[in-house]
């Protein structure tokens, strides 16, 4: 049996079903992340999973045990909210101590386990400051230390790092992750950004509407969404997607858009004329050229991060994005012309969402 | 000091916090506010002692209560079933304690020598339904006090005081053209016109003045010529700015005391008065700068006035009606204790006759003067329960007449509504 | 929240002393006093009966309620109004970059913790005819000629009480609006310059509208707590002169702790609570809705 | 250098008018306060000159020492003791009450805050006819007790209304986190919402404090025994009642019951301020 169990979770407020029987197992020291956009249910899982919410029904072990009815404290968990949640009128260090204190925790062991902590996450100039005398990673830091110095069985975190800056959040997901790493401690993590999501996880679980979609390992997950809305909501910038028509030329099947363009695709799979179709295609997947294909494009965007350069052009009337070495010279106006390794496309039922094709 | 008394205080706080429900079932309570007073202090500590002793086994508690809160307090611990042995009032209370059943009538506790030893206008004043229900301890006629610098600076004879009312309001209006003094304006007198019910209580000796009375068979008849005339009297000097307007008995005394004022209507406790106020500058002596006269006569001639003494009763529901009494033998009629009361407050001591006649009180011209007057003072000019609303819409009604009403519609207009509250 | 939702036995820890204090002081004595305003109740009485609306009958045919009741919406109206012009002017003053302003403030608000009885001997003391300041001040500018009365003439002393009452109600008005001052987004302001706005009219177009309501609700609560106020009239002018300054609630305690007559005071008293009644419902439908 | 008229209204004309009104209008307000202590500190002799002397030619104590007799140190020490246990009281129930009406599902909670706030309005007189038929039954007419229950009561409203605002605004996160970290609920209400509560809580006890300090009914019609009266009491029935019109007596008497609420505000205004702006501002 895995170390965190959650059978047929349920959960409604009001009549409203935010929750629908999720099941989800995680195993020990696994770094698990619930992603989905917001209002998913996803924080009102890892609630459940802390004990602030009571599942409606359904039923959650931890390590072994069943869990469900008991309160948060009997359960050795930690939390980090999305606003820290910082006791402003305790320092640093009594922050981090509060719940060893309500644990009876001996004197001298608090002491020892907060300047562990501190040393760990370098917060020791800052114990007897206030949290409002922080800046915004360092009172994320305390967050964390506060869960830490509990040694607790699990680590909740519920968005930690959505009120950051942009460089710092880059910073505390590598520290997140490497203190993962060095804790061996069994995580689940709730993010609205997939970049976190894919850098941190062993495992991502996506959810919508109060279900999960998906769950496996970042690079499944990428490689083999299950439906279009996994698809999309992994990757960036988001991945292309080609809705058309499926014809029959005399070089094998190809997708006809609804321009003058036309997408070929892959030969070894058996469509069925007329059929309709979406393409995915990644950014990173969709090479340009200038060397005529049947998928002509107009640049409209060239957009050069540093370290890639991305070409937004249009075919039809729909904007697609790919990904371009910097060395290639096109400028905006230049007729270019799009193609892509048929593995790499990804084809899905457009009423259902679904994926046509499992395994290509 | 200071300091320390708040410390003890601090200590003893619990205590205080729960100082009410303490109850003693033997012995006799005694409420009342002279306590209160340094100067009534000594007098009160005797009488005690000397109580003490000649009823062995009996413990005299002595109970403080506000003047302000007597009546009230009196009623509640009536209703309530705990109120004192004795308890102290004004004779104006008098019909309010006895008309909820709260009075003793003592006709029989005390003996006939002591009763008649008391002046009967005092004991009509006192008897509610047939009954003595109360004995003044302090009497307190009011009569005409008069500053003798200030009539001999306005050309006036300090050694005959006015008296009949035209010739008061002569003298008033020949003092009230006198020059400032003491920064503010001089007054003929100092006459008591705020709203209170007080106000009116001392203008009833006008009325009397005016040869009428605010009662027909104890029954409050205001809407009368005399009433009216005694209004218009009180306009005609405050408007010609010869008495202050709105003053109430602190403000008045504050002007008699600063000389501000010729005359002033006071009981026997305005010779302290005058003394303190003034920090012993002004003296009180026939010869002096303030000397004290009989109200002045009504066109009949005859002489009357009302009191306001401090009365002493015993309460219905006292177990104990005669320890109770022979409390209030021991501070009336005690020539030791009478004396002691005298020399610290100069207040009457007693309402019997032979004490206020002989000794200490006997030799006290000024003191002298007020016993004259008890045989024609009235301590209860209503005897009514609601006496200070009777008061109170009359006091009303002269403030009106002040500022030009018609004395007339006025005093119709105060009938009816007393006569309407009376039903309530 | 959490389970706490679901932690009846604190939730009835939590509100027991509250409800037990409301429901046995508050509420009992509210609809007691209303029941008591049909009977002829006194503690002077053991028992009393019902006498119906007979108390009301007795209250609209008495002159001097209706006297009270107009002097209490007089001067609290105007006292009000008073003070609430001051305080917008002061806010505004205050509001800007003045060396010492925090100083100013603070002065100011000190004011509002002197006691209510020391307020009454204070102006007692200041209006007194012979030695009091204003007639004094007055006087040696040579503005009056003989002294005033201001206690004791019925028009002076309702407005003597409009100003201590201003007086006192003017500090925390203050301090409510320019804290709501502060609260204005600079932003705003700023914009309304750009678009070419002037002092005055960035004041009244912009600033002002922007403080209304909470200066309203400010104004409000101080003019509902001068209702219930009775200390000054009670010690500064006993109610009078000729009662001109006798306000409701000084009126309704005289009639139950000094007259002992508790049915017509619980009357008073029952009026009282449907004259607010009456003017809360109007409040919550035009002041609140356009909130 | 050109002379300017516009640069001469903005650099000096308008500051220096704006730093005049605002010397001259503080002043004006302040008068009474600086006429009371100024009075206090005249001799007798002094007092009824006039035209009227703001500063007296000779400082004098005499009546400083002349009003500090028991009477005074025993109606200071009932107020003070009154109205701390009425503000302890009131704040700490209503602050309770607060939490739970901020945190609970409780049905129709804006009707009760709608009571609460409209009960500050309540007529007085009719409460305290039927409290004092009460108190009288319970035996505790004439304690310091019935005092103190009269003013929690008058004030409860405003300490819920005040501290309810107050709690709305502190994250539910940071008692979630101590919740997880195994707090009970009392330690989470008494150490984590209370101890951030601060500027609110001392907002309501200081309000319940001058509001008590102030407050003269209750203790004239509740209490008779002169030993229990609080300061407005003791001077409105005592003090006003005395023969003497002492002018200098009666400032020292007001400026001395107005130090003590002075010196509490002076060190607690701004927290003061805080927290009944933030409590009131928003409802």
């Amino acid at each position: 049996m895995s170390y965190v169990e959650l059978n047929n979770i349920g959960k409604s407020f009001d009549r409203v079903e935010v929750l629908k029987k999720i099941n989800l197992s995680i195993k020990k020291d696994e770094f698990c992340v619930l992603i989905g956009p917001s209002g998913c249910g996803k924080s009102t899982l890892l609630r459940i999973i802390a004990g602030l919410e009571s599942p409606s029904s359904g039923s959650l072990s931890l390590n072994n045990k069943d869990v469900t009815e008991l309160r948060p404290r009997d359960r050795n968990i930690a939390m980090v909210f999305q606003n820290y949640a910082l006791y402003p009128h305790l320092t640093v260090r009594g922050n981090m101590e509060f719940g060893l204190k309500l644990d009876k925790t001996p004197k001298a062991k608090i002491n020892d386990l907060v300047n562990e902590a501190a040393a760990i996450l370098k917060l020791e100039p800052y114990l007897t400051r206030y949290p409002k005398q922080l800046s915004g990673g360092q009172r994320q830091r305390v967050a964390m230390g506060r869960a830490i110095v509990r040694n607790p069985s699990l680590f909740l975190f519920d968005e930690p790092l959505s009120n950051l800056d942009a460089k710092l959040r880059t910073k505390m997901r590598t520290e997140i992750k490497s203190l993962h790493f060095r804790l061996k401690s069994t995580t689940v993590y709730v993010t609205h950004d997939q970049i976190e999501a894919m850098t941190m996880a062993d495992k991502i679980v996506v959810m919508n509407e109060g279900e999960i979609i998906q769950v496996g390992t970042p690079l499944e997950l990428f490689d083999n969404p299950k439906n279009l809305f996994v698809a999309s909501f992994l990757g960036s910038p988001e991945i292309n997607l080609f809705e058309g028509t499926v014809k029959k030329s005399s070089d094998g099947y190809f997708l006809k858009l609804d321009g003058t363009s036309d997408l070929n695709l892959p030969q070894d799979l058996n469509f069925n004329e007329d059929q309709k179709i979406i393409v995915g295609i990644r950014p990173q997947s969709l090479k340009v050229s200038s060397k005529s294909t049947k998928l002509k494009s107009v640049v409209n965007i060239i957009e050069n991060t540093g370290t890639s350069t991305f070409i937004f052009s249009t075919v039809g009337s729909s904007n697609v994005c790919s990904e371009v070495d910097r060395n290639l010279n096109f400028k905006v106006g230049d007729d270019i012309f799009l193609s892509a390794e048929p593995n790499k496309m990804l084809i899905f039922n457009p009423e259902t969402g679904e994926r046509l094709i499992n395994e290509i | 000091m200071f300091i320390k008394n708040i410390v003890s205080k601090v200590l003893v706080g619990s205590v205080l916090l729960g100082q009410a429900g303490i109850v003693y079932a033997d012995n006799i309570k005694v409420s009342g506010w002279h306590q209160l007073f340094d100067f009534s202090k000594p007098a009160i500590l005797m009488a005690e002692k000397k109580y003490e002793a000649k009823n062995a086994g009996t413990d005299l508690i002595m109970v403080d209560t506000a003047f302000g809160q007597a009546l009230q307090q009196a009623t509640v611990s009536t209703i309530a079933g705990n109120p004192s042995d004795v308890i102290q009032l004004v004779a104006g209370w008098v019909p309010a304690m006895a008309e909820i059943g709260g009075l003793r009538a003592l006709d029989n506790l005390f003996t006939q020598e002591e009763i008649n030893s008391i002046p009967k206008t005092s004991r009509d004043a006192l008897t509610w339904e047939g009954e003595l229900v109360a004995v003044p301890w302090n009497p307190g006629p009011i009569l005409m006090h008069y500053n003798r610098n200030l009539m001999k600076e306005a050309g006036l004879d300090p050694d005959s005081p006015p008296a009949t009312w035209p010739e008061l309001k002569e003298a008033i209006m020949a003092i009230c053209k006198l020059p400032e003094r003491n920064g503010g304006s001089v007054y003929g007198i100092a006459l008591r016109t705020s709203q209170n019910p007080n106000s009116a209580q001392w203008s009833i000796p006008i009325v009397y003045g005016h040869g009428g009375d605010i009662q027909v068979d104890n029954v409050p008849a205001v809407n009368n010529e005399s009433v009216s005339d005694a209004l218009n009297w009180i306009a005609e000097i405050v408007n010609s700015n010869c008495s202050p307007v709105g003053f109430g008995f602190a403000e008045t005394r504050t002007l008699f005391a600063q000389e501000r004022a010729g005359f002033i209507f006071e009981g026997p406790w305005g010779r302290g008065l005058v003394k303190n106020m003034s920090d012993g500058k002004l003296t009180v002596e026939p010869k002096g700068d303030v000397w004290v006269a009989q109200m002045p006569a009504a066109p009949d001639g005859t002489v009357k006035t009302i009191g306001n003494p401090i009365v002493a009763t015993v309460s219905s529901k006292s177990k104990n009606p005669e320890l109770a009494v022979d409390f209030l033998r021991t501070v009336l009629f005690d020539k030791e204790i009478t004396d002691e009361f005298f020399t610290s407050s100069g207040l009457l001591p007693s309402s019997s006759m032979d004490i206020l006649g002989s000794g200490l009180v006997g030799a006290d011209a000024y003191a002298q003067l007020f016993v004259d007057a008890l045989p024609f003072t009235y301590d209860t000019p209503i005897k009514s329960s609601k006496f200070n609303m009777i008061l109170g819409e009359l006091a009303i009604g002269m403030q009106e007449v002040i500022s030009g009403a018609n004395s007339n519609d006025v005093l119709t207009k105060v009938d009816e509504k007393i006569k309407s509250k009376l039903k309530r | 929240m959490y389970s706490l939702k679901q932690n009846k036995l604190l939730l009835l820890g939590l509100c027991l002393p509250a409800t037990l204090i409301v429901a046995i002081f508050i509420i009992f004595p509210i609809a007691n006093g209303v029941y008591m305003s049909f009977t002829d109740a006194s503690p002077l009485r053991p028992t009393s009966k019902f006498v119906g609306f007979e108390n009301y009958r007795y209250l609209f045919a008495d002159d001097v309620y209706w006297q009270v009741l107009g002097n209490t919406i007089f001067i609290i109206g105007f006292a009000t109004i008073l003070a609430m012009l001051i305080s917008v002017c002061l806010a505004l003053l205050l509001n800007n970059t003045i060396r010492f302003s925090g100083l100013y403030r603070s002065l100011i608000f000190q004011t509002w913790v002197v006691p209510w009885i020391v307020i009454a001997i204070l102006w007692g003391w200041i209006f007194n005819t012979d030695y009091g300041l204003v007639n004094g001040t007055l006087a040696q500018y040579g503005l009056i000629e003989s002294q005033i009365d201001w206690l004791f003439n019925g028009k002076y002393a309702q407005w003597a009480i409009i100003l201590c009452f201003a007086w006192r109600s003017i500090p925390f008005l203050m301090v409510i609006m320019l804290a709501a001052l502060q609260g204005v987004p600079g932003e705003v302001l700023d914009a309304a310059e750009v678009d070419g706005a002037k002092y005055w009219q960035k004041t009244f177009k912009v600033t002002l509208p922007l403080i209304q309501n909470i200066s309203l609700a400010a104004a409000l609560m101080q003019a509902v707590r001068m209702f219930q106020e009775m200390t000054l009239p009670f010690v500064l002018t006993e109610g009078g002169p000729m009662n001109a300054t006798m306000v409701l609630s000084m009126y309704s305690y005289n009639l139950a702790f000094d007259s002992w007559d508790f049915a017509l005071a619980a009357t008073v008293g029952s009026l009282w609570l449907v004259m607010l009644v009456l003017f809360g419902a109007i409040y919550l439908k035009t002041v609140v809705r356009e909130m | 250098m050109k002379f300017s008229f516009s640069k001469l209204v903005r650099g000096y004309i308008i500051p220096y008018g704006l730093q005049a009104s605002a010397l001259a209008s503080t002043a004006i307000l302040i008068s009474p306060i600086v006429w009371m202590v100024s009075t206090s500190l005249k001799k007798e002799s002094e007092v009824f000159d006039r035209p009227p002397v703001w500063i007296p030619s000779e400082i004098s104590f005499d009546s400083y020492f002349r009003i500090m007799n028991s009477f005074v140190a025993n109606i200071l020490y009932n107020s003070i003791l009154v109205a701390l246990l009425a503000a302890i009281i009131a704040t700490v129930i209503g602050a309770m009450t607060a939490y739970a009406l901020s945190r609970f599902a409780i049905p129709g909670k804006s009707t009760i805050m709608l009571f609460f706030l409209s009960s500050l309005a309540f007529p007085i007189p009719l409460l305290m006819m039927s409290m004092y038929i009460l108190l009288m039954k319970m035996g505790l007419l004439d304690t310091l007790l019935s005092m103190i229950i009269g003013h929690t009561v008058i004030t409860l409203p405003i300490t819920v209304w005040l501290m309810k605002n107050f709690i709305d605004q502190i994250p539910k996160e940071i008692e979630e986190a101590a919740y997880v970290e195994g707090a009970s609920f009392l330690r989470i209400i008494f150490f984590i919402v209370f101890p951030l509560s601060m500027p609110a809580l001392t907002a309501s006890a200081l309000f319940v404090f001058v509001t008590s300090w102030n407050e003269l009914f209750f203790g004239l019609s509740f209490i008779s025994s002169p030993d229990l009266r609080t300061v407005p009491v003791g001077i409105s029935q005592s003090f006003l009642q005395e023969f003497k019109t002492d002018w200098t007596g009666m400032m020292s008497l007001a400026v001395i019951v107005t130090i003590p609420i002075g010196i509490i505000f002076v060190f607690l205004q701004k927290s003061f301020l805080r927290g009944m702006i933030a409590g009131s501002v928003k409802g």
